[in-house]
Formats: C-alpha cells, structure tokens, sequence
C-alpha cells in the first residue's frame, strides 16, 4: 500500500512539470505582443524591445521556457502581473482559498443531493420516481451554471433581498454560488449513481445476498450501494474538475475575489504571468484531488488494495498475453 | 512424409508477465496423421488453446519447429502465410463472440473467399450458398444477423466460415463446450461428416473427456503447459497411466446409475505455470508423489504409440483404480 | 434409493411463472408440479433455458419482479403455502430453511467484503448468537468446506474459482438449512476440481440431513449424486422418477432422445444420435405437447392438445400419449 | 429469439424511436436545424437590425419576445442565433472526435511503449480541467467564436481518446478478429471491418450528448467574453449582454437562457435515447 502511495505521490513530479510546460507553451504561442500592448503601438523598436528583456520574453522558446521552469521550480515565484505589478503568488494564496471552497462546497452539496437521488431512481426502476428523477436531472445537467447563478441572484438577492448578490463578507456570501455550483454536479452524480447502482443490482451477488435472507434496506444499502459508490469516488474527483472551471465563471457574476475573476481580468489585459500562474496552480490543486480520490479508491476497494500488498499483485489482464 | 499432417516438435511457447516467464506451452511434441484427429485434453489454463493458436500463427512459437505436411513452416513470410492459412484454419469455441455482429451469415461466410480473390462475385456467392448448405444452414437464414440465431446456428456459421477456403487441417477449439447436449451432439455429427468427406485432420481441443473419447483417434492429455500422456484413444481410456491422467478420467461423471463410483479426489488446484519449478508439475498434487519427482520427467513410450511423462507409469498402469 | 414414502417436504403445485418484456410475454415455466422428500435429492435437468432456475428462484421468491411474474400455483414447504407468506416471513426462510447455490462463484460473492463477513451475515440474520459466536461459527463453517480457518478475512478475488464455489456452499449451509437449492453448482468448475466439490457436497449434505434440488444439464453428474429427477423441458417437467427409475427406462421421447446425444465413455458407437431442431422460442409455445416438432413418433393427436402426466411405471410419471406403450 | 429479419440499424432505430424522451430530442434538434436553415425566413427582423426608439420592449405583438438594449428583436437574434450554436455544436465535437480518434486509436493498436507513453501524456493533459484549458485556448486565440470553437474542441478530445482506446482494447480480445486473421484479413481490413463497426456504439452515444455540452461550453465562453463577439447573435452572448438590465429587463437574460438549456437538453435527450436503443441490456 505505501508503495502504492509513493508511486501515485511521485507520478505528480512529470504531471506538473507536464502541465507547466503545456501551460507556458499556450502562452508562448498566443498572438499580440504584451510588450507593444503596455507601451502602445507609438513606441520604438528600441523600446519595445528592451521592455522584451525587462519581461524575460526574449529569446527562443526553449529559452524562455527554461527561465520559466526555473522561476516556477528553483525561486518558487510565478512573478508578477505585467499591469499592477503585485506578485502573482501572493494573489493566488490570497484568492485560491474562495475558490477552493466553493468548489468545495458545491461538490459536497452536489453529493449529498445526487446520490440519494440516484440511489433513490435506481431502487425505484420503471416507476414515475425514476423518470421523474432522471428528467429532471437531465434537465439540470442541460442548464448552463451560470445562467443558474443570474436567475437565483435575480430571485433570492434582488427580488426577495434575502441574500446578498454579491461579495463574500459573511457565510451567507457563500449560498447563491455553492448552489449555482452544485447543481450541475448533483445531477450528474444522480445519474452516475444511478446507473452504477442499476449495473450491481443485476449482479449475482445481490441476489445471494436477498437468498440469505437479507432486508431489502440491508441488501441495498450495504451490499449495492457500496459497491456502486466506489467508482462514484472517481467520477467525484474528475466533477471537481470542472466544479473548478464553474466556480471560476461564478465568481464573476458574484464578483467575489477568488480566482475566477483574477483570471478573467487577466485574460482581457493579456496579463501572462497571471494566467500562467493561475492556471498552473489551479491544475496542481486538480492533481492534488485526484491523487488523493486515488488513495482513497485505493483503500476502500480491496481488490487494489491487495494489488499493491505484495505477492497476490496480479498481473494486467488484456495485454495480449492470453492465458490457456 | 507420407501422410503426415502437421508435426510439431519442442514448441514453446512462454509469456512475459510481471510476475516472470508464464510457460503456457513447454515442449510439446506430437504429430498427426492426415484425415485423423488428435484430442487436446486438460483443464483451463494448461495451455491447450494456446497450442491450437501457435500451430495457427496467429501466436508467434517461442520455440520449437511445426511442420505442415513436411514442411518447415515455423518461420514464414507473409506470401507463405497466406497460402499456410488457406490450408489450415480454425473453429471458434464461443459461437457468441466468434462472430461480428455487425455482418450477416453470408457476409461472414463469403469473407474468406472474397479475401483470397480470383473468381467473380457470382461464384462467390455461389459458393457461399453451397457452403451454407454443406453445413445444414437454410437459405433463407443468409441475410440474418448472428444475434439472431442460437448457438448451434451460430456454431455451423463458424464451421462454414472455416471450410470457404477448403483447407486440410482444422483446429477446432472447444467447438461444442457452449453447446446444450442435444445440439452439441448435432455439431459433432457435422464435423465427423465433414472429415470423412473431405479428408479433414483435426486438432480437437476439449476439456470434455466423453467427447473427446467419442471424436478422437489419438489423444493428449496436457497439465501446465506440458504434455503427461498422449496414446490412442481407446488405449488413453483402457489404460491411463499418468496419476493426473488417472484422476482426470475418474472425475468424470457417467451417466450411468450402475457405473462403480471410484473418483480419485486430487488435492488442492492447479497452479499457475508461472516460472515453474523443475520437474513434474504435477507432483505438488500427486497422490504418488515422491522425492524423484522434482526432476525432469520425460516422456517415454511405455506400450506402442502410447506415452508417459511420469516415472511410475509403468506400475501404475496396471494398478487398475486401487480406490 | 427407494425414495418412496419420504416424509414430503416441499410440493410444488402448477407452478406458472412468465416475464413480461416488452415485446413479449416469455412463458419460462409452464404448470409444473414437483415434490421433494425430506433428506432426499432431487434432480432437475434440461437445457439452457428450459425454465430450471426459474423454479428454483420461485421457490425462494427472488426471482426480479419486473419483468417476472409468478401468475398461478402453490408451493408448500412443511405443508405451508410460501406464495402467501408475508414478505418478512418468507426472509426468515431464505438462507435460514431454504438456501441457495448459484452458478457462478465468481460472481455470487460481495468483492468488497471479506468472506467471513459475509458467511456471518447469513448466520447473524437468522440465530440469536454474540458477534463473537456467530465468527466462530462461521470460522467453522469455512473448516467444514475445506478452507482454513485463517482465510476469515480474505476477500473473494483472493481465492480461486473451486475456493470461491466453496464459501459459497459454506455461506449456503451456514444455517443448516432442510432444503439446498443448487443450481449447476459446478458447471463453471474444472473436472478435478467439480469432483472435490461434488464430493463435498455429498458428504455436507448427509451430515447436516440437508434435502436438495440439484439443477444441472450434465446426466453425469445426476447419476452420481441424485435419488430422483425431473426433466424439464420448455417450462414444463415431462418426466419424473427415481434416478435408477429414468435412466434405465427413459420413458419420454425427450429423455431417450438426451441420452442418446451423450457421448458414452464406455460405448463404441461410431455416430452419435442427436434431437433434431431446436427447443421451441418460451414466447411462442406450439399448441399440444411442445415437444412434438422433434419428436420422432409425434403423431396428430400430439398437437392436438397438451398430453397429460401418466404414471408410466411405480413412481415413474411421464408426460407423453406413448407412455405405457413401447420402452427406447 | 425474434424470427423477424431486421438489420442491426433498423433495430436501433425501431428501439429509438419507441423512447418518447428521445424522439421529442430529435425533433427538438430538427427544429433547430431547420430554424438555422430558413432563420432570414423565418425571422421577423434583420438580427442586427437596431431600433433606438423603442429598446427594452417587453414582450408583446411588435416584437413577440420583446427587444434588448439596442432595439433589436430578440426572436430574430434568437433564430439566428441556432446558426452559431448548431455550428459550434457541430464542430468543436468535430475537431475533439477526430483529433481523439486519432489519439485513442495509435494508442489503442500499437499499445504496449506507444500506447504506454500516449496515455501518459493524455493525463498530464487532463490534469488541466477541460473548462479551464478552454478557457486558457481561447483567451490565448482571442476572442471569436471560430477561436472559442477550437478551444473546446482541443479540450475535449481526451474524452474521445480514451474511449476509443478502450473500445480497441476490448474489441482487439474478441475472438472474431481472431478469425478474421486466420483467414488472411489484412490489419487495415481488422480494423475498418471489424473493430471499428463494433467500438462504434459508445462513440455515437458520446458524441450526441457531447454537442450539447459544446454548446453549454461555447456559451460560457462567450458570456465572459470569450466567444461570439457582438453583433453576432450568439445566445451566451446576449445573456452576458442582458445581464446588466437583469434587475428590470428578466427576460433578456431569461429567454436565450431557455434556448441554451432546450437545446442542450435534446441533445442529451437523444444521447440517452441512442445509448439504450444500441445497448438494450443497460437499459434494465
């Protein structure tokens, strides 16, 4: 098992050297001269070009990469925005923990309301509450998060004034866009879930179980359930992901100052470093999630868990190398 | 080289894994005569289906020599292949995933034909209807669907497909063991037909030891990738030899209410033929097993045609089932 | 093996079973009727889907509602109707009076559960023992079918094929059940390892005087461990005796014709005489006897209307206008 | 055990159209498809026809669902506006199948190092979440829509490399491509006859749904700013534009919300329709 870990934990040193050089090298390949942008389109090839050396964009892509990695890996500093100067390391530790926590929390609402719903679907097959269910996840899954944010801020902030539209100042901050974020993620979990429930419950095992005379409750909720959630640990992980990428567009309608907005005020002023940096961190806090869902999978399924345990390690099926 | 078939000598064939070398086939030696079948027996894993590919091509041998008809065929190139394969072909075991679903009965059939080319469509098609008919398959199931036809339907399509090319060797992969009895008795029909007609060699891998007893003139009883005894098939069930041979044939259950009941029960299960130990590989289970054992067992012909791989055969083969 | 005047301990009565699909309705079990004596063995063989191991979910009432329906009969167990249990009363059957086998062990077992617990779940359900007792009992119970007691805690992808089959068995008879319901118990099993675990289950079953329904398509292994058998064929049971009874005057043409499609290991015989056709399609039944479009005696009346069950010899009951007639 | 003689796609279709959820999918994208075709038809306003003297119009006989800030009818952009999201639809899911296709398919047949170092790759790709790499693809493009489009597309793709690398895998073990080599079939042969008609099926099911999410995804992109630029009637457009007069135009927001969500709902819709009509065994 702690070898396990320690080759899922060392599989993270090619992952973010990976996602550093793909991140810089979309940057290195945008169009527009960032140099030009600050100093205008009057100014001097002289000048244009030592504000290039100023900013470290001279030289070749290999070059520029290396400074880059360098920075990133050696000095530990992302640098600094282009426009305001303030360093991007600082913002992030500032702004990621908003982020963070509303995806957080989102992905935790989403749970709690789509896997019941699923199992809910599931254990109630060809009735109305299984089509009622999966229509209206359906429908959910097909709403765009953001829209969702603009409808429940119209509603609960502007018409009933029972929440603030926007801002973080206290936890009620914190509502509108946990829910905005959840919904698509409960709904998508409710599906999962139910199918995945749908696939055990057809299993022998289940059956043996109802033939040992075990409660209908019992039979699902300790043999199907538990077997259905364990590749739910997964799909939670990969919804983290995009909970991510939701939450950044919330918090622009919600102007709350967490990475979303960061990143979006970046992108129209083409400020490098920050995108750079931000995507850079954002994607490490995704390795890290998953790394720790892997960990997690790992331990409860004892089917891996044996895998990495010594001697039963079984060797990959489907290679070609057909037994008989 | 008269009327040898196929001849194999010391293939091998071995895995890698990550656990070390699987020895799937180790050694196999045997040969059959044209228009005969050799029965394949043993239980999953030992390696039997493995052989059938290798003989095939369709796994490349590790080792060891297959003459086809006196020729070396072990290494050839893709022309020689081609024409090898004409002359040997090979029928599925599951008659559900042999198949694409996604082509029709006479589409299936006609590949082969259409694959190797030189007569016009009309003739393939031709053809195809007459192998259809050989097999006992009705015209009009020609544009159905594999999905749409049981088992043995299924089952006489592989068949068919095998014959298009009209080869001389067939190896035949547990063709029956999807079967339910009474169409598993309509398929081996078939097949002994087919080879009384067309002068078919089998190669008939099975783990069914009454079907094989019923279908084959020799056969080969394999254990971990090797074989422990090979003999005439009447003489195999007379007077088997081998302990594991022994155990096997006493295993199997006879539909008879009168037949004595002596099953020699082997202890614990098969292992895996993941670098081996040397020496019998049996032994760990052997009810005769003794220190000797941990060398190299060879085969030796103890009667006519008849060989053992075990150094007690000689006074175990009169031991008539001491249980 | 007289079998005769055994106590009875389960009777089936017109059993109808169908599952409703969409297209069609799929008559799996058609007006069968079976009864079974205390300590005894029945067997119940035919082919892929001629409806055995939807008798045996019946009796247990598990088989998935939807798309199965039970439309009509009784099943008596101790002379009680378990069709009209309440759902609370027929769970303290399952596993407890009435246990099952099923096919394939590499499926039947929970993966992400131990195989103790999962034998001490069966026990915890139905006696009244301390957590501690009720491992100790199923510690025994894994000694009992051959596994060390050590393996408690193993997880089923830890044990091979024959082990798993045997928890399973040790998980079955965990409570010591009157009645054993296994079906093709060792079909997905090797030859040496069916005999160890056939062997077993002989042996299990005197010890704990346990009755059992044997479902198989290999005659064999009917010969070796069954007292009676039933041959089931297209939802229906069309003979039905003594082992000994069957096997030495099959009486329906089905029954002659199975025998006659085995490879015998002890025959010479060059060619092998199998059924024509194919077992008809469960949704669309022939009118008569359903077996008439293979039969080669089948004559006008066959499919004119059902032939009724007629006692062909002592306790030997045959469903067939030629019973009584001409033996193979 | 039907005896009836049906190929495998009527079957499908016969088994599709039985899903009352999905055949109201499918005639909702016919709809669409057919509003996009005949939009100057069909719309009662030049899209980006503008009328100062009565913006910010409710609802009502002039203009049926009303105008936005500039005066410009809403249900004509809206029509229009079915163009952009159709072709966005169509081909960001174009540019991520094939580009996945390819992927999953090298990876799939030369497996072992190849498929090794591929896969590899494909997760130090997917370590950047698909919306955030859309969204760092288009603002390194700039802003556009046919930018927006290729942005998703590249960001998707590992979905359809995986699967089909997976299908591969499965297929390439069936025992029909054993036979088909036994009878000299070529490698391009295996491949097009027979593994690729068979990995197939998830693929479609995959596809249909995942046009709806570009869509979803193209929308986003826009209400920030990334995609569709103004006047072109793309609806995640005119929901950021309407999102300043929320507070007392709702419905400038409300009614291209409607349109998204529809549309991205038929598609999955059908996605689900074809997913149970080309596997029936998932569906009980």
């Amino acid at each position: 098992m702690g070898k396990y870990i320690l080759k899922r934990l060392l599989w993270i040193i090619p992952v973010v050297l990976g996602v550093t050089i793909m991140v810089f090298t979309i940057m290195y390949l945008t169009p527009g001269d960032p140099a030009r942008m600050i100093l205008g389109s009057n100014a001097t090839e002289e000048k244009v070009e030592a504000l290039h050396e100023q900013m470290g964009l001279n030289g070749t892509y290999l070059q520029r990469l290396g400074r880059y990695m360098k920075q990133v890996f050696v000095d530990q500093d992302l640098g600094s925005s282009y426009y305001t100067g303030v360093s991007v390391k600082e913002q992030i530790k500032a702004r990621l923990p908003y982020t963070l926590r509303i995806a957080g929390i989102s992905i935790l609402i989403a749970a709690c309301i789509g896997i019941p719903l699923g199992v809910l679907a599931a254990t109630h097959h060809y009735t109305w509450i299984d089509n009622t269910a999966m229509f209206a996840s359906l429908f959910c899954v097909s709403m765009p998060g953001f829209w969702f944010a603009l409808i429940l801020v119209s509603f609960f902030a502007l018409k009933l004034g029972w929440l603030p539209a926007v801002g973080i100042k206290s936890w009620t901050g914190y509502i509108l866009p946990c829910l905005a974020g959840a919904i698509g993620g409960a709904a998508g979990l409710a599906r999962q879930t139910r199918s995945g429930m749908l696939e055990v419950i057809r299993q022998d095992y289940i059956t043996t179980a109802r033939a040992k005379g075990q409660t209908e409750r019992k039979v699902i909720f300790r043999h199907a359930l538990k077997n259905a959630l364990i590749p739910i640990i997964t799909v939670m992980g990969g919804m983290f992901g995009s909970s991510l990428g939701g939450t950044l567009i919330i918090e622009t309608i919600f102007s709350i100052p967490g990475m979303g907005t960061y990143l979006t005020d970046a992108i129209s002023k083409r400020d490098y470093p920050v995108i750079q940096g931000g995507v850079l961190f954002i994607s490490i806090c995704f390795c890290l999630i998953m790394l720790l869902v892997d960990i997690v999978y790992a331990f409860v399924d004892p089917r891996i868990r044996s895998q990495y345990a010594g001697s039963t390690r079984k060797r990959k099926a489907g290679k070609g190398d057909k037994k008989e | 080289m008269t009327d040898i078939s196929l001849e194999v000598r010391n293939l091998k064939k071995y895995f890698n894994t990550p656990k070390g070398y699987l020895h799937a086939v180790d050694n196999v030696n045997f040969s059959i005569q044209t228009g005969k079948t050799l029965g394949v027996v043993g239980e999953s894993g030992c390696g039997k289906s493995t052989l059938g590919r290798v003989v095939l091509h369709l796994l490349d041998s590790t080792d060891g020599q297959i003459l086809f008809h006196g020729e070396d065929v072990t290494h050839v190139d893709k022309a020689k292949l081609r024409t090898l394969r004409e002359d040997m072909q090979i029928i599925f075991q599951d008659p559900y995933s042999s198949l694409n679903p996604r082509m029709s009965v006479s589409e299936i059939i006609m590949e082969p034909l259409l694959l190797k080319g030189g007569i016009s469509r009309a003739e393939m098609y031709k053809e195809t209807k007459r192998l259809m008919d050989t097999v006992g398959l009705a015209e009009r199931l020609e544009n159905s669907y594999p999905h749409e036809l049981d088992g043995g339907r299924r089952q006489r399509i592989g068949i068919a497909r095998a014959l298009a090319l009209n080869p001389k060797f067939i190896v035949c992969d547990e063709p029956v063991s999807a079967l339910d009895v009474s169409i598993q008795a309509q398929v081996l029909n078939l097949m002994l037909d087919l080879q009384e007609e067309r002068g078919l060699t089998y190669l008939f891998i099975t783990h069914d030891l009454s079907v094989v007893k019923y279908f084959s003139d020799d056969i080969m009883v394999m254990y971990l990738g090797q074989v422990v005894e090979k003999a005439p098939s009447d003489e195999l069930f007379a007077s088997p030899s081998h302990p594991y041979t022994k155990a096997l044939l006493s295993a199997i259950p006879v539909p008879d209410v009168h037949a004595p009941r002596n099953r020699i029960l082997l202890k614990g299960e098969i292992t895996s033929p993941i670098n081996p130990k040397p020496g019998c590989r049996f032994a760990a289970r052997c009810p005769y097993a003794s220190e000797e054992c941990h060398r190299e067992q060879q085969l030796v012909e103890i009667r006519k045609n008849h060989y053992v791989a075990c150094q007690k055969a000689e006074e175990l083969m009169d031991k008539k089932e001491k249980l | 093996m007289s079998g005769q005047k055994k106590e009875e301990l389960l009777k089936i009565e017109d059993l109808v079973v169908e599952y409703d699909t969409d297209e069609a309705v799929v008559k799996a079990v058609n007006h069968v009727n079976l009864q079974l004596g205390k300590g005894e063995t029945l067997g119940l063989v035919g082919e892929t889907g001629a409806g055995k191991t939807t008798i045996a979910k019946a009796i247990l009432r598990i088989l998935p509602d939807p798309p199965a329906k039970v439309r009509g009969g009784r099943i008596y167990f101790d002379g009680e109707d378990m069709l009209k249990l309440s759902e609370g009363k027929m769970r303290k059957i399952r596993g407890n009076k009435i246990a099952m086998i099923f096919q394939d062990p590499m499926t039947a077992l929970n993966p992400i559960e131990t195989v103790g617990k999962q034998i001490a779940e069966a026990i915890s359900l139905h006696e009244k023992l301390s957590k501690a007792e009720v491992e100790k009992r199923a510690v025994d119970m894994l000694e009992m079918v051959g596994i060390p007691g050590e393996r408690y805690s193993e997880y089923p992808h830890q044990f091979s094929g024959g082990m798993k089959q045997r928890v399973v068995i040790a998980m079955a008879l965990a409570c010591r059940p009157e009645l054993l319901l296994a079906d093709e118990p060792t079909t997905a099993l090797d030859v040496t390892i069916q005999a160890q675990v056939l062997d077993m289950m002989d042996s299990l079953k005197e010890k704990l005087d346990t009755s059992m329904i044997l479902i198989t398509h290999d005659l064999g292994i009917v010969a070796g461990m069954c007292d009676r058998v039933a041959v089931v064929y297209a939802g229906e049971i069309v003979e039905q005796g003594t082992t000994e009874e069957v096997f030495d005057h099959a009486g329906h043409p089905y029954t002659v014709g199975l025998f006659n499609s085995l490879p015998r290991l002890n025959g010479t015989e060059k060619r092998l005489k199998p059924i024509d056709g194919l077992m008809p399609d469960p949704t669309n039944l022939p009118e008569g006897c359903k077996f008439r479009e293979r039969c080669p005696f089948a004559k006008d009346e066959c499919g004119k209307k059902d032939p009724e069950i007629k006692e062909f010899r002592p306790g030997h009951f045959v469903k067939c206008v030629r019973a009584g007639g001409e033996e193979r | 055990m039907k005896k009836k003689k049906k190929s495998h796609t009527r079957e499908i279709l016969h088994r599709l159209f039985k899903n009352k959820l999905a055949v109201a999918g499918l005639v909702v994208i016919i709809l669409l498809v057919l509003a996009a075709i005949f939009a100057p038809l069909l719309a009662p306003y030049a899209y980006e026809a503008q009328d100062l003297t009565s913006t910010f119009q409710a609802p009502g006989k002039a203009h049926l669902l009303g105008t936005d800030n500039l005066g410009r009818d809403i249900l004509s952009r809206l029509i229009y506006g079915t163009r952009q999201s159709l072709r966005i639809g169509v081909l960001s899911v174009a540019i991520a199948s094939v580009l996945g296709i390819t992927f999953g398919s090298i990876a799939g047949f030369y497996g072992g190092k190849v498929d090794n170092v591929l896969m590899r790759m494909l997760d130090i790709y997917q370590s950047v979440p698909a919306m955030l790499l859309s969204i760092a693809l288009a603002a390194a493009l700039g802003p556009g829509l046919n930018n927006a489009i290729l942005a998703i597309g590249i960001s998707t793709m590992a979905e359809y490399a995986r699967m089909i690398r997976a299908q591969i895998l499965t297929v390439r073990e069936r025992e029909y491509v054993e036979a088909a080599r036994a009878i000299n079939a070529s490698d391009p042969r295996i491949v097009l006859k027979h593994i690729i008609p068979n990995a197939f099926a998830p693929l479609i099911v995959s596809i249909t749904m995942n046009i709806g999410n570009s869509i979803l995804a193209a929308a986003t992109l826009s209400f920030i700013g990334l995609g569709a630029q103004p006047p072109l009637p793309e609806w995640g457009a005119m929901l950021s534009a309407g999102r300043s007069y929320m507070r007392d135009y709702g419905y400038l927001v409300i009614i291209p919300g409607i349109c998204i969500m529809a549309s991205v709902l038929a598609f999955n819709l059908l996605g689900d329709g074809l997913r149970d009509a080309l596997d029936p065994k998932m569906k009980n």
